[in-house]
């Protein structure tokens, strides 16, 4: 019954796209988003719950006797595409993906009722679904190939979202960001062709299929030095990497809120997460070997976002570079390849997208309200519109790492980790590299703390700024569902951290570690 | 060893082709210039006629001599302002256009010398294909038919006709 | 004397040259489409005196020069009327000034 | 003792934040105020219950056959687990120290509720605005607060010391439309946030060389034979010791590994009781309503750092370096903040330095003891004046609030004379002053005479130098009373009331307080509270000169501040004018605002961030942007080619062929 559960990610989205298309009515358009993104939770609900309980009863064979060891990989199915070029729509997840895959739904639901009143309803959601798609696609699938095609379905509809239902400086900011990310997929695409074509041993059939490749672990070393950069520079462009960041700020300040939601939510996490899953899953010599490069890059993004986001006045920059910071750590986290620096690396991209995801949404809510996002223009929304305040608040505290909300354990999973690592490698006359860099990423939370209090002092607390606000309304139940369901989301991660943290680490066990050869 | 007349026919069909080409190049008048053209694929359709094409030159005289030229005329008429026929040419510019048709000339002269031998055949005493060849070979799928750039050239010419009134047509 | 291939290419040669010339040359643009008319009709020449000469026994030079002046016929009637709409639009059919749709 | 306690103890706070926090605006004012007071009252009750269990009812699992105190954990799970042995978990942590501060923090957080039952509402009984708000923070601070000092691991504990800095946050900003308010708030989070940087690399530190952020591990007694910490059971750190033993012994810049992690989570404990430098914060946290300043920047929070030191005091033992580091920080603080407090205004300000002061006190102790003098007798005594401190200084800063309330204002310039018309306040304030001077009977007497011995047990120039300090302690606390009680009073203009006394809820507080302020030195502490759980009879080794001499100083200062402040004279104006630039200094608090103000204004804020805003924008993004311009400018430069002239499309085609012709031609010759 579930072995083609999978493929219905991208049914759901697919189908939806056709009922929007019957639509009439800005109703019925409400009706099908929330209705298909509910349906998308309980998907990957059901996909969840029917993954540990898979893994459990492998779990009880191999204690039986009856099963040797744990796949990599669960529901795993191929259909083939492109026989020629042995390309297959090959699906499988394991519990990074499953996270991830209920980020995006969480995501989706969450900014579907934040453009509850946006223009051109229709074409506005036939976009954002489509890229829902190209997103869900792209975390299940395993096949290199369709992997790929998936994230450019998911970045090309950014062009035409904010570009037309963008605010300030759109079309810019459209060009810019597809520019860049198309610039990404450029070296991306190389890195996968090349990827394919050492993809197996001398003579043996070439294949686009991750797990194979892993398994058949043929490419040549001279290779990989040049393949990982290729594929890690281009995820790490979507993944914000220092210095090929600055599409962010002014992509997510031009966007409309529930597209900034889902780009900074969950599109910048198919960076991570292709960095994670393809450079490194695939390459781990060449990871090992030219991880310091990157992880100066990355270390330098994590102070260097925070800092920028110190003098920012305008939210939506403010929130880029915050993004730029805590995507760098995600990044960060994974050059590690430490196991604890790699869990707290999935955690962190799950933690970001939440809460980036409700920034976002809160910001447009606000801009909504008062038409500007500069910071000097307004204050006191405190005694205005408490509720979204409050909320305000609660992410940014989430930001800063409060305990009990999702930023710490994140935080806290990467720092242990990349301490470990660090030291390891002082200790083992490696270089202190890592450590320093450690160090300095640590000091990222004393300066996430400074621009968030400044933010939200300027902001929410002190007098009220401008008395044509005082006539604003708080939230309405539309935007209270949005908020309410991240918010949500994010206390749950930051009081259970170890559910999802056994469900991430539960991955490395079988798959991953064993082929970094960290176990 | 052919007949003096052939020679002489010949002879004086080359010179004709020469002499309209070039003047239907060089002459201002651009009435004129058609006329010229005319008399060229006249000539052409003869050595046509020559080598035995009879199909061909008919062919050749009813589409291009009767039809074509037609057009041009009429375009020709519809188009030119009363008295503005000329044209004037730089002088600079038609040195040039001198010197890079000249260039070809020689280029594909050189390359016909340079293949004299292969080239210097008499006409070989075959029969060309009669009507009901051509016919086989134009409604056939076979080996050496044509049906389908037969049918691709009738689609073209649909096309044409209809961009023509697309083209054409007053708003 | 025999009247070689040779002798049949020279002037479809000059012709072919010519037609280049008054292309290149030329600025009223049915002046031009004549220069091509005529570059056509020499390539047509050369089809056929090939095969004429050196494959006697097939067709498919004169079969390429039959669909040649269907083209040649499709693309005149085609510019003509191109030539003429400009020419109600702008009242001009020098080549060189009718430039307003490029890049 | 059954674990249910122990979890409601913790969970009952969280859940009236929660329950006030989202029901509370639905709640008429005082229906929150009793619901919350209500449940820190079963909170209080369980408490002491467990605090009682724990120190009397013999139970094995708390005291040994031998009288020696046993640490107990009460129940433990596992919350985010890193690795196989680093592994943050949530528990429930009982001995001598977290018993005895289960005790305080109810004790000071109940009647903080209580009293701002009272307080937060104005003379007409109108409620603050925020009044349910108010109390669900109160209840997440007591929650976090619990939740530090019942901390099983290391790691517990620095979740709830982020826990207890973003109450404090939250409730120093409470007056959260105030600018003043606000910017305190936000500097109280960052200067407390940049010390638990330091805090959380030490645990990095530790953790590392250790493999356990368990404190049972972390401080159980080193092995024979091992120097430093990694004396932790082999078996559960197996793999990192492993490669730690195969090195040489850990020394990095100078220090060894131990030392730094030391000082690092000693940095963290700084932070959070305001030593020198990272005292800054404190001062202006007195923005935040006062009964917030008596129950977290007087009581309880700010002594985390002491706290967390004692918590680790067995790790400190084996650094004698790190010990001397918390000696000198908490001398030189000690010093200073009692000078600036000589010089300030403001009332609260003057309570501020003056906590500050006598954390400083405890800080020294704890720097002082070692097991040689007296069984680390430093140790005791740092915990009894955290306990005395925690009840007087409650009492200062709630006679403070009530003395706010009924003025309007936190000058003591506006109050003067007030002992006729609050008598409740001028009493138990009165008692406040003379526990904090050290006079006997009261508390602060005997944990202070402690300290002192302690000291001068240790080194006699740390001994001197804390009795100065002690006698300045005893001047500025009199200057403050005779100031605000003495004096000739104000006119109190036409159709104003005469300040009075406070209500019930607010006057009780202090009565309950003073009372135990006036009682609480006869505990017989160190029976109950030591660093190794034996039993150690202070009244037995009782050093009579010490105490003779810190009363003597104590009694000496307080003359000298009756001379100076008892009625208005030039005394203090002379004082002024001798010592001008001193004066001035102290009361600009030695310029260390304005010097933080240029480190992080100027220097980070102008010349880093902006530096770097200006790079991203100009350097990074222009690259980015220069690229984009770069491929514009070709394609401006190759356009022209495409000219749309098919006479030119035709020469270039007609040159390329002749240029390929030809060059075929000469090939083939």
């Amino acid at each position: 019954m579930f072995e083609n559960i999978l493929i219905y990610f991208v049914i759901i989205p697919l189908v939806m796209l056709a009922a929007l298309g019957l639509c009439r009515n800005i109703k019925q358009i409400r009706a099908v988003a929330v209705v298909g993104s509910l349906g998308l939770i309980a998907l990957s609900t059901v996909v969840l719950l029917q993954y540990l309980d898979m893994r459990s009863a492998i779990d009880a064979a191999i204690a039986a006797g009856t099963a040797t060891e744990q796949p990599a990989m669960l529901f795993t199915n191929t259909w083939t595409w492109f026989a020629p070029l042995n390309i297959h729509l090959a699906v499988g997840v394991d519990g990074i993906s499953i996270a991830m895959l209920m980020l995006s739904s969480i995501i989706v639901f969450a900014g579907s009722f934040a453009s509850w009143t946006i223009k051109q309803p229709k074409e506005f959601f036939l976009w954002l679904i489509l890229l829902s798609t190209g997103v869900f696609g792209f975390f299940i699938s395993v096949d290199l190939f369709t992997m790929f095609m998936f994230y450019e379905v998911a970045l090309i509809p950014m062009y035409l979202l904010i570009g037309v239902w963008g605010s300030g400086k759109k079309n810019y900011s459209a060009m810019k960001l597809t520019l860049m990310l198309m610039g990404g997929s450029a070296f991306l695409m190389l890195g996968l062709i090349g990827i394919y074509y050492h993809s197996a041993p001398e003579g043996g059939q070439l294949t686009w299929n991750l797990l194979e490749i892993v398994d058949n672990d043929a490419i040549p070393h001279g290779w990989q030095q040049f393949l990982f950069p290729m594929t890690f520079v281009g995820f790490g462009v979507l993944g914000a990497m220092f210095p090929f960041h600055t599409w962010s700020p002014d992509g997510h300040a031009s966007a409309p809120t529930a597209v900034s939601m889902l780009h900074a939510g969950v599109l910048m996490k198919l960076g991570g997460y292709g960095c994670f899953r393809v450079a490194i899953y695939t390459m781990p010599q060449a990871a090992h070997e030219l991880s310091w490069i990157f992880l100066i890059l990355t270390g330098i993004s994590v102070v260097y976002g925070a800092f920028c986001a110190c003098v920012k006045t305008d939210l939506k920059y403010i929130n880029a570079y915050s993004s730029v910071s805590h995507c760098g750590l995600v990044l960060f986290a994974i050059l590690m390849l430490n196991e604890t620096a790699m869990t707290g690396a999935i955690m962190q991209m799950l933690s970001h997208g939440l809460m980036t995801a409700l920034f976002f949404a809160l910001i447009g809510m606000i801009y909504g309200r008062t038409h500007t996002r500069e910071i000097t223009e307004m204050g006191g929304m405190m005694q205005i519109m408490p509720y979204l305040s409050v909320c305000y608040v609660i992410a940014g505290l989430a930001s800063l790492g409060l305990p009990g909300l999702s930023g710490f354990v994140a935080e806290m999973t990467i720092f242990v980790g990349s301490f470990q690592a660090g030291m390891a490698d002082f200790l083992a006359g490696h270089g202190s590299l890592r450590l320093v860099f450690t160090l300095v990423a640590c000091c990222s939370i004393v300066i996430t703390a400074v621009y968030i209090l400044r933010v939200v002092g300027k902001l929410l607390f002190g007098p009220v700024h401008d008395d044509h606000h005082r006539s604003l309304t708080d939230a309405t139940w539309w935007e209270r569902v949005s908020t309410v369901s991240l918010i949500v989301c994010v206390a749950a991660i930051g009081c259970f951290p170890n559910f999802f943290s056994n469900l991430i680490k539960f991955t490395f066990d079988p798959a991953i570690f064993s082929v970094l050869g960290l176990k | 060893m052919d007949s003096v007349g052939s020679i002489i026919l010949f002879v004086i069909v080359a010179l004709s082709i020469v002499v309209f080409s070039i003047l239907a190049v060089t002459t201002r008048k651009i009435l004129r210039a058609a006329t010229y053209l005319l008399f060229t694929l006249f000539a052409t359709a003869v050595v046509y006629f020559m080598l035995d094409y009879q199909f061909l030159g008919a062919v050749q005289i009813a589409v291009y001599a009767g039809g074509i030229v037609v057009l041009f005329v009429f375009a020709i008429l519809l188009t030119s302002h009363p008295g503005h026929n000329s044209e004037k040419l730089a002088s600079k510019r038609r040195v040039l256009g001198l010197i890079a048709s000249l260039a070809m000339l020689f280029i594909a002269g050189g390359s016909l010398l340079a293949r004299c031998g292969a080239l210097s055949v008499t006409k070989p005493d075959v029969a060309t294909p009669d009507m009901n060849q051509i016919g086989t070979a134009m409604m056939g799928v076979g080996e050496g038919q044509y049906l389908l750039p037969f049918e691709a050239i009738s689609v073209l010419l649909l096309a044409c006709i209809i961009g023509g009134i697309v083209v054409a047509r007053k708003r | 004397m025999e009247i070689t291939a040779l002798y049949y290419l020279v002037p479809s040669l000059i012709m072919f040259c010519c037609g280049l010339y008054g292309f290149l040359t030329r600025r009223n643009m049915i002046a031009m489409l004549i220069s091509l008319e005529l570059m056509l009709n020499g390539v047509d020449l050369n089809f056929v005196i090939f095969n004429r000469f050196l494959f006697p026994g097939q067709m498919e030079g004169m079969i390429f020069t039959l669909f040649g002046i269907a083209l040649a016929a499709a693309e005149t009637a085609l510019a003509i009327a191109i030539i003429i709409n400009i020419f109600r639009w702008v009242n001009n059919i020098d080549i060189r000034e009718l430039n307003q749709m490029k890049f | 003792m059954s674990p249910v306690i122990p979890v409601i103890i913790l969970a009952l706070p969280l859940f009236m934040f929660i329950f006030l926090g989202l029901c509370g605006s639905k709640m008429k004012h005082p229906v929150a105020g009793f619901l919350g007071t209500l449940g820190l009252g079963v909170v209080m009750v369980l408490s002491y219950y467990t605090a009682f269990t724990y120190f009397f009812s013999g139970a094995p699992e708390f005291i040994s056959a031998a009288g020696e105190r046993l640490q107990c954990v009460m129940f433990d799970q596992t919350w985010l687990q890193f690795t196989d042995t680093l592994y943050i978990s949530l528990g429930f942590f009982l001995d001598p120290i977290s018993a005895m501060m289960l005790v305080v923090i109810t004790t000071v957080s109940f009647m903080v509720h209580l009293y701002s039952l009272g307080y937060m509402r104005d003379h007409h009984g109108v409620y603050e605005i925020g009044f349910q708000r108010f109390y669900a923070f109160l209840s997440l601070f007591t929650f976090s607060m619990l939740g530090l000092v019942v901390a099983t691991n290391i790691f517990q504990m620095y979740i709830f010391w982020e826990l207890v800095g973003v109450s404090s946050y939250l409730l120093i900003g409470f007056y959260y439309r105030k600018p003043s308010a606000v910017s305190a708030s936000k500097k109280a989070f960052i200067v407390t946030r940049f010390a638990d940087l330091g805090f959380l690399i030490g645990i990095l530190i530790l953790s590392f060389y250790t493999g356990t952020f368990d404190f049972t591990l972390l401080t159980s007694a080193p092995v024979e034979g091992m120097s430093g910490v990694y004396h932790v059971d082999i078996n559960t750190a197996e793999g990192i010791l492993s490669t730690f033993t195969s090195h040489p012994a850990p020394v990095f810049m100078g220090a060894s590994v131990l030392t730094w992690a030391l000082v690092l989570i000693f940095m963290g404990g700084m932070g959070k009781s305001a030593m020198m430098p990272l005292h800054i914060w404190l001062p202006d946290a007195m923005e935040g309503p006062t009964p917030v300043s008596a129950l977290i920047h007087a009581a309880t929070m700010v002594v985390a750092g002491v706290y967390l030191v004692a918590r680790l005091f067995p790790l400190f033992l084996m650094e004698e370096s790190a010990l001397v580091i918390v000696t000198v920080v908490g001398a030189l603080t000690a010093f200073y903040a009692a000078v600036v407090a000589c010089t300030q205004i403001d009332i609260k300000r003057v309570l501020a330095f003056s906590t500050i002061s006598q954390i400083a006190f405890m800080m020294v102790a704890l720097g002082v003891a070692r097991p040689e003098h007296h069984e680390s007798l430093g140790y005791m005594a740092s915990m009894f004046h955290l306990f005395t401190h925690a009840m007087f200084k409650a009492l200062l800063f709630l006679g403070a609030g009530a003395l706010i309330h009924a003025i309007g204002s936190n000058d003591y310039t506006a109050m003067h004379g007030l002992r006729k018309h609050m008598p409740i306040t001028h009493w138990t304030f009165l008692i406040g002053c003379l526990a904090i001077a050290g006079i006997i009977p009261f508390s602060g007497f005997f944990s202070k005479d402690e300290i002192l011995s302690a000291c001068g047990s240790y080194s006699t120039l740390v001994y001197i130098w804390m009795s100065l300090v002690a006698g300045l302690t005893a001047f500025y606390m009199f200057r403050l009373y005779y100031l605000i009680f003495w004096w000739k009073e104000h006119e109190i203009p036409a159709g104003h009331h005469a300040p009075h006394d406070q209500p019930w809820t607010m006057s009780l507080p202090l009565i309950i307080l003073a009372a135990i302020s006036c009682v609480a030195g006869f505990i017989p502490f160190g029976k109950l509270v030591s660093w190794n759980g034996e039993p150690y009879d202070f009244m037995a080794h009782f050093d009579w000169g010490v105490a003779s001499v810190s009363l003597a100083v104590a009694v000496a200062a307080i003359a000298l501040a009756t001379v100076m402040y008892r009625k208005e004279n030039a005394l203090p104006a002379k004082f002024k004018n001798a010592l001008p630039n001193l004066w001035k200094w102290a009361h600009l608090r030695f310029y260390w605002d304005e010097l933080y103000m240029f480190i992080t204004h100027k220097i980070i804020f102008n010349g880093v961030c902006r530096a770097l805003a200006w790079f991203d924008r100009h350097i990074i993004d222009g690259t980015m942007d220069a690229f984009a311009a770069i491929t514009h400018k070709a394609s401006d430069v190759i356009k022209p080619m495409q000219s749309g002239q098919v006479q030119m499309y035709t020469w270039l085609y007609v040159i390329g062929a002749l240029l390929l012709g030809g060059i075929t031609i000469l090939c083939l010759m």
